[in-house]
């Protein structure tokens, strides 16, 4: 649930209100008033999402986040990795959804899971113990070193703060899990120079904060997005752009980054979605 | 063992003005109908906990009833946001409502103090998080065997929990399935527990990846088929999506709010 | 997901010379033929950890595999000592046995830390006796909201945990039912984890009351008939009550024992 | 489990190494050498076990140790207590056994119960959290103030201690049930002067050392055994012979009983087992 977007400073919720961007303010709308170029068969939102699905092709377990996570690790199995176990929130291991989950708590979760239990138990013998591979989040504001905020926002001298949902499953996600995907539309919104408020830490504040805090799992490891991968130098754990989606440039990706967004020596391009994953992902929508 | 009761009665009986208040279930099992009746109760002032505030709260938030809420995540699940709870919290409106903020983790271990008679739980959690600012229930301890400071969170113990479930039969027994959530925890937490069932049966006959919880365990059992509704009662709904989507819009404006809130709540007749 | 092995095999891989093992079973589903294939191997210098020693570690201490024994209740529930047991504590007999020695509320607690992935577990117990004189995993910890002081005890996380368990899948994903104990706190605990079954099937059918541990969570599954007697596998055996009796006088004398260790587990051929 | 007797300091066992006494030192024997007069009809273990399922006629919950427990409160749901609701420490709460378990794992008692739960959860949120109104436990050792000894019993110089089973969930449960009856045969060899070892706290030092410690039951309220009950003095905590059974003398009493047993200004005599109560119990010893 950790993707819900919220609102931001100008009181509009940011990103879409629906689920992966099928809402008013969806996909094709940003699509068009972005100008951004993709190929003509498919959206930006799914070569975002086909990329964050191809990110789990090593993961055995996932701590499945709902909305464009939980797409993306359906749609890995449906392609990459169909023994992928899911793993939500709400207390199903190993479940199998014939159709998207609108909720963490969708019955089909239980139903077709290999065991359910009890949220305590879930999250701290499965989670906190160290045992999922991946976590897979979405975030409202993220920082250069994938640090996150889903708490609040400030939107400036005399108003209110912005009230975002708060922490959810994800502050232990973020720490417990053997690494950590996140996925999120690019825009400066989202993409800070500062947060507001940390409420999951990515990597603190650079390389060695993970360990000097004891936290467990190895931290973000990508940040996928509707322009392109961003993932940790293994230097200073600053984001680095190391892969564009087709047809997106590097000033692109800058134009929509809050802070002075640094490359990878090599700035790969991401594969086009195949025609099976485009069609995997669109059966996965339509159920 | 459980004295069953209707569901005003229980309210009556079970909920007062000021009273700390539970109402859980994982979106599955939320009982809706318990706060509706709390809300033509007029029952106020509470301090209101659950994980997941929902619809549910959005709804007891916006009728004014709440003055603090302890939570991990609140929005409209697959939706957006909760927005009385929003405007609550943002504008103040229609009161004040004063927050105690946590993980999901550390909700779940706060109950599970709670029903272990523990004073607060330990987890390794929150850590570089800004989350400690904000909360007067979370602190540290050290491990004595390894010198590891770890987070501490304190128990939950709210005066009255209410759960739904499936079955209960005539003692007071109750069984639910399905995703179970942290009801059990929050239920032995509570000094009181109601339990609003869609059946009441002869005998609980026992199901795959049920639990059950003793009629001794818990004060009152109500009879309320639907009474989760637009959560759902695996087994015997499913969940009302598109009442989850529809309340966006109904809740984004006050009067519109206010006018569903009469319309389908409080207005003489009405029992949703 | 797990490895589906012979029980030779699987112990010879999972358990070495040296190991904390933890062999659980409230009673039911006690892991008694892993148990003697680890005497078979000869596999030695072991930490026993279990709730109940039981005839199953009576056996192993008996066979002079162990060096310490990590406890809470050492009886041979209904019939009286486990003098393999005390020969061993009382006159070093075949080799001193070191104790660490709790409360089953707080030998449950440390099985739950080690599951948890934490270093230690709070419970409000041992006040006012003598057992925080016989070890050193008992400490206290202060509570940072009430300042009431409560035990800490230290995680367990065995090198290995053997559970008997009715079924699993090819996938190795097991499931187990009846009186589930402190298995899966135990195995989730455990750096790895050893499943004998009374079964393989194509496909878990989900049974009230069960725990299923999926086979991603456990290292080995091995197919073991009857693999629980002279405890029992709800569905499949009823407790061999005879033999548990019969036990204390096979036990009580040395000489005896031995025979019987010779008679039934280590001779050529032999498969208890 | 906690009546286990366990070794004593001349090696042999303490009481009856079978269950309630018909084991090999069972109760026809040592009311024989004893020369103990009870009516021809029953024997002191009967009238034991009588008179300690008649202290759970206000009962709604009780933790069940196996032995001398179980069997009294079995029985006691025959008799006085039909809604009893039988907790026992392997998970089973609510069962309702037609047998007596051997174990307190046996089958039946999980086949019968109202719901079984894990021994974590048991011990945690049932026990701990002060939810059962009686503990019913055996000893080895007691003393004057009730503590009971179940770990070790020192034989004298140069000779190893004597190991007892140990703790099980004797300590928990003398703390944190509702209050807590004791029921054990009575000999000075388990009614003791000083106890070797203090396993479970009964009311420690005296009166107010719950508090003090911070135990949140009564504690023991009672110790019945085959000669009669005591009490604990409403002043002191100490243990008061309250009650003796059918002809069965205060000096008789004295006489097992490790420290000078004081007596309460009153002592009554237990009314005899009825017809019904020894159909009852023979009838569940028989099953």
């Amino acid at each position: 649930m950790r993707e819900e977007p919220g609102p931001v400073a100008d009181g509009r919720d940011l990103g879409a209100p629906g689920r992966d961007g099928r809402g008013p303010a969806g996909e094709r709308e940003r699509s068009g008033e972005d100008g951004r170029g993709v190929p003509a068969a498919c959206t930006p939102d799914e070569v975002m999402t086909v990329n964050a699905a191809r990110a789990l092709a090593g993961a055995r377990t996932c701590f499945v986040g709902i909305g464009l996570p939980s797409t993306a690790a359906n749609l890995a199995r449906r392609t990459c990795r169909p023994d992928l176990v899911l793993i939500y929130e709400s207390g199903a291991l190993g479940a199998k959804p014939t159709r998207l989950p609108l909720s963490i708590g969708d019955g089909e979760l239980a139903e077709t899971a290999d065991a359910v239990v009890s949220v305590p138990e879930m999250f701290n013998y499965w989670l906190q113990a160290g045992r999922i591979d991946v976590g897979f989040l979405g975030a409202a504001q993220l920082d250069r070193f994938a640090n996150i905020n889903t708490t609040v926002v400030n939107r400036g001298p005399d108003r209110p703060e912005g009230r975002l949902p708060g922490a959810g499953g994800a502050p232990e996600i973020a720490a417990s899990c053997g690494e950590v995907l996140i996925v999120l539309r690019h825009s400066t919104r989202n993409f800070v120079d500062r947060l507001d408020f940390v409420t999951s830490v990515g990597h603190g504040a650079g390389r060695g904060d993970r360990e000097r805090l004891g936290l467990r799992g190895r931290g973000p490891v990508a940040v996928i997005t509707d322009l392109g991968i961003l993932r940790p130098d293994p230097e200073s754990a600053e984001l680095l752009l190391t892969d564009l989606h087709a047809g997106v440039t590097v000033e692109q990706v800058r134009a929509a980054t809050g802070w002075p967004l640094k490359t990878a020596d090599q700035v790969s391009v991401t594969a086009p979605p195949t025609p099976a994953e485009l069609a995997a992902l669109r059966a996965l929508r339509a159920a | 063992m459980a004295d069953i009761r209707t569901l005003p009665e229980a309210v009556a009986e079970l909920i007062h003005d000021g009273d700390a208040v539970a109402m859980e279930g994982f979106t599955h099992l939320i009982p809706f109908a318990a706060a509706h009746e709390v809300i033509r109760q007029g029952i106020t002032d509470l301090t209101l906990i659950r994980m997941t505030p929902d619809v549910i709260y959005d709804q007891l938030i916006g009728a004014g009833l709440a003055r603090k809420l302890v939570f991990s995540w609140g929005g409209n699940p697959g939706v957006g946001s909760l927005h009385r709870f929003r405007d609550a919290v943002e504008n103040g409106w229609p009161r004040p409502l004063e927050l105690d903020e946590h993980s999901h983790a550390g909700m779940a271990n706060r109950y599970a103090a709670g029903a272990s008679g523990l004073p607060f739980a330990v987890l390794r959690g929150y850590r570089g998080t800004d989350i400690p600012r904000r909360t007067d229930t979370l602190a540290t301890v050290t491990c004595p065997f390894t010198g590891e400071e770890l987070a501490a969170v304190a128990a939950l113990n709210p005066d009255v929990t209410v759960i739904h479930a499936q079955q209960a039969d005539r003692e007071g027994n109750v069984q639910l399935w399905g995703l179970t959530g942290v009801q059990k925890e929050a239920a032995l937490a509570a000094r009181r527990a109601l339990v609003t069932v869609e059946e009441i049966v002869d005998e609980l006959r026992p199901r795959p990846g049920a639990i059950v919880l003793p009629g001794w365990a818990i004060t009152a059992v109500a009879e309320v088929p639907g009474g989760a509704h637009p959560s759902y009662a695996a087994g015997y709904s499913v969940r009302d999506n598109d009442f989850y989507q529809a309340w966006d819009p109904i809740s984004r404006d006050r009067e519109r709010f206010t006018a569903w809130l009469r319309e389908n709540i409080t207005r003489e007749g009405t029992q949703v």
